[in-house]
């Protein structure tokens, strides 16, 4: 890896470090909750790497503003429309799994999901 | 003369398997059951039996406390993950450090697609703001799927949430001061303020979503939250004269409904180019950029909807 | 010409297809929660019996002629791009389907007796129908595939005929070859998969077609490949160490069935046999290697082991299975020798093992139809009832024995000296002498059935006065096959001359 | 443009629209409206089938008013219509053999929930299948992964709501990565337009800028949709949800959700990245080995499960390595084996849970393996249909699985290196199947004992009783004989189509 570069954008970098500590949170944690935030941390790393993509230095945002339509006035609206998207996606993600949580929750009183595989394999079969 | 060997000795040699064998009485004893000599029994004793022992071996392998074996291969598993993290984290860094960099305006994310949204997104959508232009005209396809998305995930939150037992229902309406609050003149007072300011901004950023910043989604979420104040601060009784369950399920159907048709409608007449024969109106104005202008307040709608149940849903299971 | 070999084949298939289907159509309007069918009238069994002898005699004309009328071959339709479902004809070809039209009319006639007391007679025959056309199409079968083809439905369409009477210990043997059969065929098809790479074509070529200049460097792979087909396909001709199910399934299934299963059906195994190692991979890439070795050394041990087991069994029927086992594996010995004079004997045996088999199991089935005799020690005396019939089986078993002039004894003959003439070194006296012993116990466990039914001494009182000759329908096809057995043996030459001119092609 | 053209745009709105009509309705009227819209669709992509295959080429269908790469637009050819066919087949299939179960587990008032889930799952395969825009994907595979959540633990019990969970965390590790490796692509290409990604992507792989992040690229999108189609070692949450959810969950879940995550990685191979730069990348070397373990493993665990269908869940775990496995090989021959195992696996594998819930309705609704003695007298038509279910996944000829494994052993033969361990493995777990396949079988069919009937009372099912099941299973039976013996015609068209996919 060419270090120069990596400091020239040093945000994609935090973005991606973010990403993983979202991934490792999602992938290791043992509570259902935590989990969960590393999700939302994973998904909001993704949504900042998606926005720098768009970003163009000293340009502004892509509303017509008395008329101005040349490339060089705006940034790349695409990137923004697709964060737009996705954060849609994360919300209703985030919902389903808190619900599933809830249920889990109301049944085994623990957040646990290694106690409420193990105890699901006693009580099952 | 060999010796005599007792019966039971003799059945324990290799030997008498053998003869077993080239007899062929049965070679896979154990691994396909096929006992086609002794009569094959199964009776309630023995599955009991059976599963009593079942019952003890997983208390043995799965109580993790007193299980090493488990406790180890947590502990390796867990290390594999975590190294595999860090592999991820290094690979992706590596892959940063290669693309372009940030904020130049010469990468390739900035080519003619972006360019023909910037230059001629007002005349071809007659949006002002040209990302919503984007989202509702030109890749209207993934915005659709998008809200569709927001409505299977409420469907799926009813599914587990949802209290449709009658007994619990009783029970809920019994410890209904459960759910209700305090009557708490600070709130409701702060309440009766805010809500209508709210909501009304909620509606105007619906309105104005393809004027400026904002847009269905924004405005939604923002009405949503002044339903979920008023929610809090008058209880479940007041809000229930004005939004049920089956409101919510009229209103978001018809949104969709209005959503898809009119998207269908766009799509046909793209693809077979004909002349949509909706009018663009005049940029600026509040009634203008077509058919975006509707589908933002069909978003809205859903958005709005949507984060009400979802509170709803957590917090009692039931409108 | 072409169409004749998928007629003959097809009709059967759709024959039996239709049996069975008119008897679910039976049951669907039969009354009564049990919704058991009733017990077919005599008219209707009449008219059930006339349709299966003449669709079996047609296929059985069709199959000849298809067969005998020089070499034809027909591909029916791409299985998958470049494996055609392909027939052709030629000399084993010939074999097969001569020898099974014989033994199913012959065992056909005999069951319309046998099978009263059976029941089921329906559905007995729709199978039985069903497995003559899949065998049919198995000795048609041009390629590898094709053969693995009718292989596997070989095996589906004759287990019902072991399950038969339904007791769970027929289930269980049913299941037990359906298991071993299914194994087998899967050592087969690892085997195919690389002979697919390493052969110019799947199809069956005289001498082989494998390409050396391919295998070259692979040679150990393949071996074990071509070894574990023989181990696979063997399963079905009973040869150690999958020999299992045979014992269980013969005594089970009704005499008619197992007649077939051990005349033709368990032949399947040695067709296939032959067509891997001499049509397909060729004799000479694995003579003198591992597996000749260890392929001669097994069907030595089952030929020995099966005589042995024969011989200290005491149910007629299981004596009879046993004895398959170690019959069929001197045929395996003659192939595995790899020379054309000990191909010759296997061929010769082929037939003569065959008939003689077949009978010896019809005859079984009268001891049981007339008087519900199944142990040999119960036989005693049969000879003062039922002397034809025991004359019958005193000739099949001397011709099985070997006794010259019969038939077994050209076979054994030919086989013997191929095995001496072959230069297989330690097996050149080794399987002779072992051949030999076997005959002799052969002599040990067919024979006393013969002096104890004709001298029961003092024992003969076990048998009521009222079991009599079998009626001829029963008594013809036994007394046929075992003159065969024996006319076969006076006048080998036709058959001899044959069977060294294939066995010249393939080496 | 002719009129049949539109079809595959409207078979995709009128599922999405669909879903939320079901939400008014009650359950049943949903049902009817669901399996109604499920035919129409079949229709519908049977008559693109006929189209594609009369003019022998693929369209573009423009989303919009605005051309690629403005606009969003979908690619219909000859495979993505043979794929969308078969899965509207399979799940009408799955659906009406899985009435009774439905009205038995899903509690009366969430029926209508349940169509929602299955309409828009449907509507997100058929997207998956046709579109050819990558952003699109990403968010009809949300919409794939949600509501296969929901069909998981629609049945509401411990397990389901675990294997929910299990599975939810699962997939959005591999929609994270995925996602992530759109926004790459985009990056380095500045479009999202697949056909216009694969240009830019050749322009980059000549001039060879951008190399290290094109193969990360690549690695992560294959590992995302490799972890959320439960390649081997990521397969935890298969075996409960197939085992425990109701039984028209478990069929669809198992022979088409993964298959269209399947479809899209197939997608993105060839008509985003290039094969040719896939196969230079090392990354199907991956796939490949963790494919053949996935097939012994897969069937190793599947021998020691007790529970039939937490088995045949097993056993789809070594099938989907099979899959994998002939992506491995990176040849055209090894990518139709694998698309024809596609179809053969959602065949067989549907057919599998169908059968095994008739035999477990037969002995008193235990999937107790022991308890299913004899189970094939009480119900017949199960029975067969099992059997000719095992007889097809241990590949036996007549079956679909015979074919779709000679095809995997002419593509071994086709890559030198890959020769070996392909064969062994196929060997290995064809060996291993029959092992625990034919043990089902033997065991369905072994008598039980006359007292233990006595005692337990199990009731006899006849074709009257399950009426729509059997149905079902009769056309299962049907289709997989078809397959194992037309289908010299599939695997042309098969090739055809993946001749003019890129």
């Amino acid at each position: 890896m060419n270090l120069a570069n990596l400091f020239n954008n040093y945000e994609e970098a935090v973005a991606m470090i973010l990403f993983g500590i979202g991934f490792s949170n999602l992938l290791l944690q043992k509570n259902l909750i935590k989990k969960i935030i590393g999700l939302n941390i994973m998904d909001t790393a993704v949504y900042l790497f998606l926005a720098l993509k768009g970003y163009i230095e000293g340009r502004k945002a892509p509303i017509v503003v008395n008329g101005v339509q040349s490339v060089e006035a705006y940034i790349n609206p695409i990137p923004s429309g697709l964060v737009l998207t996705g954060i849609v996606v994360s919300v209703s993600v985030t919902a389903l799994m808190l619900s599933l949580t809830i249920r889990l929750y109301r049944r085994y009183h623990t957040l646990d999901l290694d106690e409420i595989s193990t105890r699901l394999k006693k009580e099952g079969l | 003369m060999s010796k005599k060997v007792s019966e039971e000795k003799y059945k324990k040699t290799l030997t008498y398997r053998l003869k077993q064998w080239l007899d062929g009485e049965d070679l896979f004893t154990g691994t396909v059951e096929m006992k086609p000599q002794e009569p094959y029994k199964v009776d309630q004793a023995v599955s009991e039996q059976r599963h009593e022992e079942k019952k003890r071996l997983l208390e043995q392998i799965y109580d993790i406390e007193h299980n090493p074996e488990m406790r180890i291969f947590n502990k390796i598993y867990r290390l594999f993950a975590f190294l595999f993290c860090i592999f991820l984290v290094l690979m992706l860094l590596t892959a940063v450090s290669n693309l372009p960099t940030v904020g130049s305006a010469d990468r390739p994310v900035n080519n003619e697609v972006a360019k023909r949204y910037i230059e001629n997104g007002l005349q071809e959508t007659g949006a002002v703001n040209i990302v919503t232009g984007m989202i509702l005209d030109y890749r209207a396809f993934d915005t659709l799927g998008e809200s569709h998305v927001l409505f299977v995930a409420t469907c799926t939150v009813l599914i587990l949430l949802r209290e449709d037992k009658k007994k619990k229902a009783e029970q809920n309406q019994n410890n209904d001061r459960l759910y209700e609050p305090k009557n708490d003149v600070i709130l409701q007072t702060v309440a009766k303020i805010l809500v209508p300011p709210i909501v009304i901004f909620g509606i105007y950023v619906i309105l104005c979503g393809h004027l400026g910043p904002g847009g269905g989604f924004s405005g939604g979420a923002i009405i949503g939250a002044g339903l979920i104040l008023y929610q809090n601060a008058f209880g479940f009784h007041k809000t229930e004269r004005f939004f049920t369950a089956k409101t919510y399920k009229v209103l978001s159907f018809s949104a969709l409904a209005c959503y898809a048709l009119s998207k269908c409608y766009s799509f046909y007449t793209g693809a077979n180019h004909l002349e949509s024969g909706i009018p663009l109106g005049t940029p600026g104005a509040i009634l203008s950029s077509g058919l975006i202008f509707v589908l933002n307040i069909c978003v809205g709608i859903v958005v709005a909807g949507t984060m009400y149940t979802f509170y709803v849903m957590f917090r009692k299971g039931g409108y | 010409m072409g169409a004749l070999i998928i007629l003959s084949a097809a009709l059967p298939i759709i024959a039996g297809a239709l049996l069975l289907l008119s008897l679910t159509a039976e049951r669907r309007c039969a009354k009564g929660p049990a919704r058991e069918v009733a017990e077919p009238s005599a008219q209707k069994l009449r008219v059930l019996h006339l349709q299966v002898l003449v669709i079996l005699s047609i296929s059985a004309l069709l199959a000849m002629t298809a067969a005998w009328s020089g070499e034809h071959e027909i591909t029916l339709f791409e299985l998958i791009k470049g494996i055609p479902v392909y027939f052709h004809t030629d000399g084993i070809t010939c074999l097969f389907v001569t020898l099974s039209s014989l033994v199913w009319l012959l065992s056909g006639i005999y069951s319309f007796v046998y099978m009263k007391h059976e029941g089921k007679e329906k559905r007995f025959y729709g199978f039985y129908l069903m497995s003559y056309g899949v065998l049919l199409g198995l000795s048609f079968s041009g390629n590898l595939v094709t053969m693995y083809l009718f292989y596997e439905l070989l095996t589906l369409a004759s287990m019902p005929m072991v399950l038969h009477n339904g007791s769970r210990e027929a289930i269980m043997a049913a299941l037990k070859y359906l298991f071993y059969s299914l194994c087998g065929a899967y050592l087969g098809l690892f085997g195919i998969y690389f002979l697919y790479q390493y052969c110019d074509t799947l199809a069956f070529v005289p001498g082989g077609s494998l390409n050396l200049g391919l295998a070259q460097g692979k040679e150990g792979i393949l071996l074990l490949a071509v070894f574990l087909m023989i181990l696979g396909f063997g399963a079905k001709a009973g040869m150690l160490p999958l020999h299992a199910w045979l014992p269980a399934a013969h005594p089970v299934a009704p005499s008619p069935a197992s007649a077939v299963l051990s005349g033709m059906i368990a032949k399947a195994g040695v067709l296939a046999t032959i067509r891997v190692v001499f049509y397909v991979v060729g004799p000479d890439f694995i003579r003198g290697t591992w597996v000749q070795t260890v392929w001669m050394t097994l069907t030595l041990l089952t030929v020995f082991m099966g005589s042995m087991m024969a011989y200290r069994e005491r149910v007629l029927k299981k004596r009879l299975a046993y004895s398959t086992v170690s019959q069929i594996s001197y045929i395996l010995f003659g192939l595995s020798v790899l020379s054309p004079t000990a191909m010759t004997g296997s061929l010769l045996h082929v037939v003569f093992h065959s008939i003689i088999k077949c009978s010896l199991f019809l005859i079984a089935g009268i001891f049981i139809f007339q008087c519900r005799k199944t142990e040999v020690s119960e036989l005693a005396g049969i000879g003062k009832r039922m002397p034809k019939t025991l004359w019958c089986y005193t000739f099949a078993s001397l011709a099985l024995i070997g006794i010259p002039p019969a038939s077994g004894f050209i076979s054994k003959w030919y086989l013997a000296q191929g095995a001496m003439e072959a230069g297989v070194g330690a097996f050149g006296w080794i399987g002779p002498v072992i051949l030999l012993i076997s005959a002799l116990l052969t002599a040990g466990y067919l024979l006393p059935i013969t002096l104890k039914g004709f001298f029961p001494g003092r024992e003969g009182a076990g048998l009521s006065v009222e079991n009599q000759e079998p009626v001829l329908r029963m008594l013809v096809p036994v007394a046929i096959l075992a003159a065969l057995a024996v006319i076969l043996g006076l006048f080998p030459n036709l058959l001899v001359s044959f069977f060294s001119q294939i066995a010249g092609t393939v080496m | 443009m002719e009129f049949v053209q539109n079809f595959p745009f409207f078979s995709i709105i009128l599922s999405l629209f669909a879903g939320p009509l079901c939400s008014i309705l009650n359950g049943k009227w949903a049902k009817r409206v669901n399996l109604a819209v499920i035919t129409i669709i079949l229709a519908m992509s049977s008559a693109v089938l006929a189209f594609t295959l009369r003019t022998g080429d693929s369209y573009v269908y423009m989303m919009g008013h605005f051309p690629a790469p403005w606009g969003n637009e979908i690619r219909v050819g000859m495979l993505e219509a043979l794929m969308a066919v078969f899965f509207c087949l399979i799940m009408l299939l799955c659906m009406i053999g899985g009435v009774l179960e439905r009205e038995r587990e899903i509690e009366s008032t969430k029926q209508n929930l349940y169509y929602i889930m299955v309409n828009l799952l449907l509507s997100s395969l058929l997207a998956l299948i046709y579109t050819n825009d990558l952003f699109t994907a990403y968010v009809f595979v949300e919409i794939n992964t949600i509501s296969a959540c929901g069909l998981i633990m629609i049945r509401q019990n411990g397990r389901t709501f675990e294997a929910a969970i299990r599975y939810m965390i699962m997939s959005l590790l591999g929609s994270g990565m995925l996602l992530l490796g759109i926004c790459f692509l985009y990056d380095l290409t500045g479009h999202l337009l697949m056909s216009n990604i694969k240009e830019q992507v050749a322009i980059l792989n000549a001039s060879g800028q951008y190399h290290m992040p094109l193969l990360i690229t690549v690695g992560l999108i294959s590992v995302g949709i490799a972890i959320k189609s439960a390649l081997f070692p990521f397969h935890a949450w298969l075996p409960d949800a197939y085992g425990y959810s109701t039984l028209s969950s478990a069929a669809i879940l198992s022979s088409l959700v993964s298959k269209g995550y399947i479809f899209l990685l197939v997608k993105i191979f060839y008509r985003v990245i290039g094969f040719d730069i896939v196969r230079d990348s090392k990354i199907i070397n991956v796939l490949f080995v963790f494919g053949v373990i996935g097939m012994i493993m897969g069937s190793i665990s599947a021998i020691k499960e007790s529970n039939i269908r937490r088995m045949i869940a097993y056993s789809s775990v070594a099938q989907i390595g099979y899959i994998y496995m002939g992506f491995g090989f990176g040849t055209e021959l090894g990518m139709i084996a694998s698309l024809y195992h596609i179809i053969s696996h959602a065949a067989t594998k549907s057919l599998l849970f169908v059968a095994a819930s008739g035999i477990t309705d037969a002995s008193g609704d235990s999937t107790d393996f022991f308890d299913l003695t004899g189970a094939g007298y009480r119900n017949k038509l199960a029975g067969i249909a099992f059997t000719v279910g095992a007889l097809s996944m241990v590949g036996f000829p007549l079956f679909t699985g015979f074919i779709s494994k000679l095809l995997f052993a002419q593509a071994a033969v086709d890559s030198y290196h890959k020769l070996l361990p392909a064969l062994i493995a196929l060997a290995v777990s064809t060996i291993l199947n029959t092992v625990y396949f034919m043990k089902t079988v033997i065991r369905i069919y072994t008598p039980e004992k006359r007292e233990v009937l006595a005692k337990k009372q199990y009731q006899v099912i006849t074709m009257k009783d399950q009426k729509w099941k059997s149905a079902a299973l009769v056309c299962f039976i049907a289709i997989n004989l078809f397959f194992g013996l037309y289908s010299e015609p599939v695997v042309g068209l098969l090739e055809r189509g993946l001749k003019i996919f890129a």
